[in-house]
């Protein structure tokens, strides 16, 4: 292979990782809230831009160092879902058909960020840049690339990973997933099926702002990609089946590598083009999605 | 003889004075003028119509000062929806009984004001929006401050061919109206000048990574590259090809914003930017240098061009009004007081004149980065240009 | 949650519902012709009469068949396009309004046929995406559409004899096809084809079991619907003048599906009343526009804690007590 | 050790369970048998608490289970494996195990106790990787019964472990319940299919309509052809 050849190929692999690992972590936090209770986060796309902006201030505005600010974030996401679980989310949890209502309510809640946003964030910049967690450039062979953005990737995957040793092997991941499953024999199997509720909808989160953080570390971000996101996600966990966290992550990855190797062979618009039809025709093969039971 | 002189200059005096006063109660007695501003406050462009809104209230206080009749401009938001600003630019006309509308900072949301302008015979003096369509052959009521965005591009493809005849082009842009405008001035214009576009890459809205781009543009070894983003992600594309191997010095951007260039800092040092106003330029007039020095003090970084476009709009509304006092209540009056104008940006002293669409004769000016810190930056002027809005086909080449 | 049983005759059935229509009648004609020496005013008014056409289509999907097309807008603006473009190119704006109706019928009824397969809501998020896809289209095919520039200056269509139609005689029109939309409606949900979309939406597999034929209703619950949404987009575009793909994006589906949801779903006039409350209130709160987005969200938040079957259920709820039956429907539906 | 009185549950205007009262001794084994509809699964939600009862009480070893949360009750010893067996479908055998002996909170036990429903069923110690909703139905109703011991319970009550079984499949699964009285653990079992019933309970009750309708030792009813032949 060439040189140039070489570097399209490994900027290819490159972008599918990164951009495939952060659509996972979005799309799993959707799919974990969606899976247990029954909530689609419409919102999942302001979450994401949260966590990002909530970044860009802590390091540019108050400059803390990116790796600090991206724990903070992600850590300050637990009390922010424990307060939403209390005021909104609990009082649905015994309504029948609640998914139409939580659909409702993410959508007041995407209207009240997306217009507190507009009136702070909006007025001070078209553009949100973070400064990167490690400078520096490393050559691949002929391919360089952002030590930064390596960093990005090494975190994500780890993210994913433990995301993903949670769910299998400790007791709380096996239980939420008994409750994904058959939430009544779950509770009989002991699974305190509220507490589950409110964990992964914290875990959900957890995971978006994770996804925002990272995102917000590797790309500028300005605020319209909050629902360029929301859209992404839905359309990961439809594919993938909702409520399966092993969907979320592999279509997540399809769709990264998709992006990266459509607008190659074709255009960026046909590979925009290009997920959204496979998404229709899968659904109409496969309707509960790919790895849905 | 002297008492002579004296009594008839004490009473050419008191005359001149009685006479301003009563001009003064005059001016002070009617209503003010209500200049209807419709624009981006909320929804994903607010930046654009904030920092607008910025800019012109620093108009808005120079140009009334006491004895002249008050300029009002109702700001009024349009949720960066064109739907929503018919409706406020109808609002604007029926209820605030406007001269004019002004105010709108993209080109979907200027356009379907301007539908409603020219629909309405509502005079509508555009600021900053580049859409070529909005003076387009016809147009009678909207006048533009702001280069057309074809323009732009054909400034770009003589810009090159000063720098490096022959030379080959990478364009990279977003899929945009105004970025899609761009790209063809510079595509019509690149062969005229004898220089070659070797890569061509349009991303869709919503996009969020260039790497594999910026190494097909690095495999077709252009002289320059074009970079015509949006957003957050004009920032991610630039750094991008940096970080791939493009150097600085090959990047030329159609348009600079203060925000822009001091999110990719240092990085940026060496590239290149169109623009029609910068705090650095020796050029500009006292006013102009008194609005950087005031405009930093209050927003922290210093105006880009659209913030200008924005400030001298107060002005150029002023001056019609003052040459034409009558024009204040009629708005075809106004219309032709608008279209008659023959003036200077308040700020940089090039000139402003209207052609028979409703377009200025255009210029830009391309600046080199050379330094970037943080609340500021450095440039040095590469380029400057000027043309008249139809050097290029610019009406058939962006419909 | 079920109609009334069949004892009540069709024809009683009319007379009850005489009252409310003949009084939204007169409305939708006087308001905008009260209004019309204020062509602001009167502008809102024409543009609440389009959403209630819009919110009647999405009523009959959402209320009376149990499906929840976030597309809605995208299949009003395949029939906006239509109608402009035809028109543009010399057919009379009367002919191009029902062709470009028609036109969104069928696209909607081909987008619709995912919901065959989807059940509840994967088929509105489903949906959503295909929304996207239709914004993405309407921005790709710009030969068409004008990319996301729009296209604006769209004159109101031609008068009978010659010139255009006025504004004011234009609002009539809108009054006009508000009210049939309604007609239409009511006459839908008090035949069969209601009864049977009422079936659908309650249990579709008990309804398929009964013998009735769910793909054929569902599809023709989707051509109806579509056809709501393209007379709307048809009107939609003279009358504002302008449009653009953000003119029928996700968020104006969104928008048009709240104003049922609010209203009430699976009503007549809940619907109706979804649209006149929430589309002049967008308009009124322009001047707070710091707060509006907020404003909006919250009261989205209250009416889904507070009356979680829109503004006509809860004002039932109120001067009726709760039925046990419908309570214990619902206990047992949770229980399972 | 399980004692039910006058219960009553309703969904809307249907009337489930009428005043029911029944009761499980220590060690034994106790059948409830009626057709379809007859009330039973609602009498084992009701003491799993996936039902509120409107009325009656619900006791076990002398508390009041309708005081105790539902994922609380398996701690007391009491364990329900609900109609329709009660798997976690994508998880493999052995995590279904794993989570019914969760409540345990001790790994040592739980893997014993694996090991012991490998013994019982050892046609599960081949299937352990394979996830649980691609077994056949017997195997998942072995994999069901095994969940329900896991947790090393004093009561365990089975709704229907019979439905959907080939004749054979519900012979073993009788077998493996017979095994399990043997070893002194009491059983309530809510079936439809009063043989099985009848070869594996000490005592029957036999329901209709929401009512207790007879009740009787198992060998006493074997001897009472006309009533068994009424429920076959």
């Amino acid at each position: 292979m060439s040189n140039a050849n070489w570097i399209l190929f490994l900027s290819t692999l490159s972008t599918g990782l990164i951009l495939g690992s952060i659509f996972s972590l979005v799309a799993a936090g959707v799919t974990i809230v969606y899976g247990s209770i029954w909530m689609p986060n419409a919102a999942n796309g302001q979450f994401f831009l949260l966590a990002a902006l909530f970044g860009w201030t802590l390091t540019v505005s108050w400059g803390i160092h990116p790796a600090i600010a991206a724990i903070l974030v992600i850590g300050v996401s637990v009390p922010l879902s424990y307060l939403l679980e209390v005021l909104l989310i609990k009082r649905f949890y015994d309504v029948p058909n609640r998914n139409i209502s939580y659909f409702v309510l993410s959508l007041g809640i995407t209207q009240i960020l997306a217009g507190v946003f507009s009136l702070t964030y909006g007025q001070w910049s078209d553009q949100f840049q973070l400064p990167p967690l490690i400078t520096g450039i490393t050559f691949i062979g002929p391919f360089p690339i952002a030590n930064n953005r390596l960093a990005v990737l090494a975190l994500a995957i780890a993210i994913l990973a433990g995301l993903f040793l949670l769910l299998r092997f400790h007791r709380y991941g096996r239980a939420l997933r008994a409750v994904f499953q058959n939430r009544d024999a779950a509770a009989l199997r002991g699974v305190n099926v509220k507490a589950s509720y409110s964990m992964s909808f914290a875990l959900g989160n957890a995971v978006i702002f994770a996804g925002g953080i990272l995102f917000a570390l590797a790309y500028s971000f300005d605020l319209t990609v909050a629902w360029t996101m929301a859209i992404t996600a839905f359309a990961i966990m439809i594919i993938g089946g909702p409520g399966s966290v092993l969907g979320a992550v592999v279509i997540g990855m399809v769709f990264g590598f998709t992006q990266a190797i459509v607008s190659v062979v074709a255009s960026p618009t046909i590979a925009a083009f290009s997920y959204l039809g496979a998404m229709l025709v899968i659904l109409l093969f496969k309707p509960s999605g790919l790895f849905a039971k | 003889m002297d008492s002579y002189w004296k009594t008839l200059a004490v009473t050419a005096t008191a005359s001149a004075t009685l006479l301003a006063a009563a001009n003064i109660s005059a001016a002070q007695d009617k209503p003010p003028v209500k200049i209807g501003f419709v624009t981006e406050l909320t929804g994903p462009w607010s930046f654009f119509g904030t920092s607008c809104v910025a800019g012109l209230k620093f108009g808005e206080e120079q140009i009334n000062s006491p004895g002249k009749r008050k300029i009002e401009f109702v700001i009024t938001d349009n949720q960066t929806s064109p739907a929503q600003s018919v409706a406020a630019s109808r609002s604007l006309d029926v209820q605030d009984k406007v001269l004019a509308l002004s105010g709108p900072t993209s080109s979907d949301t200027g356009l379907a004001v301007y539908g409603y302008a020219e629909q309405n015979k509502v005079p509508f003096v555009v600021p900053v929006a580049a859409f070529p369509q909005l003076t387009k052959p016809g147009s009678r009521y909207t006048f533009r401050l702001e280069p057309n965005a074809a323009g732009w591009g054909y400034a770009i493809a003589k810009f090159v061919e000063k720098q490096k005849p022959g030379g080959k082009i990478a364009m990279i842009y977003s899929d945009y109206a105004l970025m899609r405008a761009i790209t063809a001035g510079l595509k019509y214009q690149a062969p005229l000048s004898k220089l070659q576009i070797v890569a061509d890459i349009a991303f869709p809205q919503g996009s969020n990574d260039a790497t594999v781009q910026a190494a097909q543009v690095l495999a077709a070894q252009p002289d320059y590259v074009v970079v015509i983003g949006a957003g957050g992600f004009d920032n991610t594309i630039t750094n991008q090809l940096l970080d791939i191997g493009i150097k600085p010095q090959q990047l030329i951007h159609p348009f600079g914003i203060t925000t822009q260039v001091m999110n990719w800092g240092k990085r940026s040092v060496g590239s290149y930017y169109g623009t029609f106003f910068d705090s650095n330029l020796d050029s500009l007039t006292p006013e102009g240098k008194t609005f950087v020095k005031d405009f930093i003090a209050k927003y922290g970084r210093p105006p880009s061009y659209g913030e200008n476009f924005c400030f001298v709009t107060a002005h150029v509304i002023r001056e019609a009004l003052d040459k034409n006092p009558e024009a204040a209540d009629d708005r075809e009056k106004f219309r032709d007081a608008m279209s008659k104008l023959k003036t200077k940006e308040t700020t940089s002293d090039i000139p402003i004149e209207f052609d028979k669409n409703g377009a200025r004769k255009e210029y830009i000016y391309f600046m080199q980065m050379t330094d970037v810190e943080a609340k500021s930056y450095k440039a040095k002027q590469a380029f400057y240009a000027e043309w008249d809005p139809e050097v290029i086909p610019v009406y058939t080449l962006v419909k | 949650m079920t109609d009334s049983s069949s004892t009540t005759s069709l024809s009683s059935d009319w007379k009850k519902i005489a009252g409310p229509l003949g009084a939204f009648t007169i409305l939708a004609f006087a308001i905008p012709a009260l209004l019309s020496g204020n062509r602001y005013l009167a502008f809102v008014a024409g543009i609440t009469l389009i959403h209630i056409v819009w919110t009647s289509g999405m009523n009959l999907l959402y209320g009376y068949t149990g499906l929840m097309p976030l597309m809605f807008a995208g299949i009003a603006g395949i029939s906006a396009y239509f109608a402009v473009d035809l028109t543009a190119s010399g057919w009379s704006f009367w002919v191009a309004l029902p062709v470009g109706a028609l036109a969104a019928s069928i696209a909607g009824t081909i987008l619709g046929l995912p919901s065959l397969r989807l059940k509840g809501f994967y088929f509105t998020l489903c949906s959503l995406v295909i929304q996207t896809v239709i914004t993405l289209g309407f921005v790709y095919f710009a030969n068409l559409t004008n990319g996301d520039t729009g296209i604006s200056q769209i004159p109101l269509p031609a008068a009978p004899g010659s010139g255009t139609i006025s504004a004011p005689a234009f609002d009539l029109i809108l009054a006009a096809a508000a009210v049939i939309g309604v007609v239409v409606l009511i006459a839908i949900t008090r035949s069969a084809l209601g009864k049977r979309l009422i079936a659908i939406r309650e249990d579709d597999e008990l309804a398929e079991m009964l013998g009735i034929n769910v793909t054929r209703y569902k599809m023709t619950a989707f051509f109806i619907g579509s056809l709501f949404a393209g007379v709307g987009g048809a009107l939609y575009a003279p009358y504002i003048g302008f449009i653009s793909p953000r003119s029928f994006d996700v968020l104006i589906s969104m928008n048009i599906w709240l104003m049922v949801a609010f209203g009430g779903r699976g009503t007549i006039w809940g619907p109706v009343a979804g649209a006149v409350i929430l589309v002049p209130l967008s308009f009124l709160l322009q001047e707070y526009y710091t707060v509006k987005d907020v404003i909006y969200g919250l009261l989205i938040i209250a009416v889904i804690v507070l009356m979680p079957g829109g503004i006509a259920s809860g004002l039932k709820r109120t001067t009726r007590a709760t039925e046990p039956v419908a309570a214990g429907a619902a206990e047992q539906r949770g229980a399972k | 050790m399980l004692e039910i009185a006058n219960l009553t549950v309703r969904y809307g205007a249907f009337l489930a369970v009428d005043q029911l009262t029944m009761n499980v001794a220590p060690g034994e084994i106790v059948g409830v048998v009626g057709p379809n509809g007859a009330g039973k699964s609602s009498i084992v939600k009701s003491v799993g608490g996936l039902v509120k009862p409107k009325a009656g009480s619900i006791m076990f070893d002398g508390r009041d289970l309708l005081t105790v949360p539902t994922h609380e009750r398996i701690n007391l010893g009491l364990s329900i494996v609900p109609e329709g067996r009660g798997l976690f479908p994508r998880m493999s055998v052995e995590e279904n195990l794993i989570i019914g002996g969760d409540p345990l909170r001790d790994k040592a036990r739980s893997a014993r106790n694996i090991e012991r429903c490998f013994e019982l069923f050892p046609i599960l110690k081949e299937r352990r990787w394979q996830a649980a909703g691609t077994l056949s139905g017997g195997q998942q109703q072995m994999v069901a019964v095994s969940m329900g011991l896991m947790s090393d319970p004093r009561l365990l009550v089975l709704d229907e472990p019979s439905l959907g079984l080939a004749p054979i499949v519900i012979g073993e699964i009788g077998a493996a319940l017979r095994t399990l009285g043997k070893t002194g653990l009491t059983v309530a079992l809510f079936e439809q299919n009063a043989k099985l019933t009848c070869n594996v309970a000490d005592r029957i009750y036999i329901l209709a309509s929401g009512c207790v309708q007879h009740h009787d030792r198992a060998e006493d009813l074997m001897k009472n052809p006309e009533i068994l032949d009424h429920l076959m």
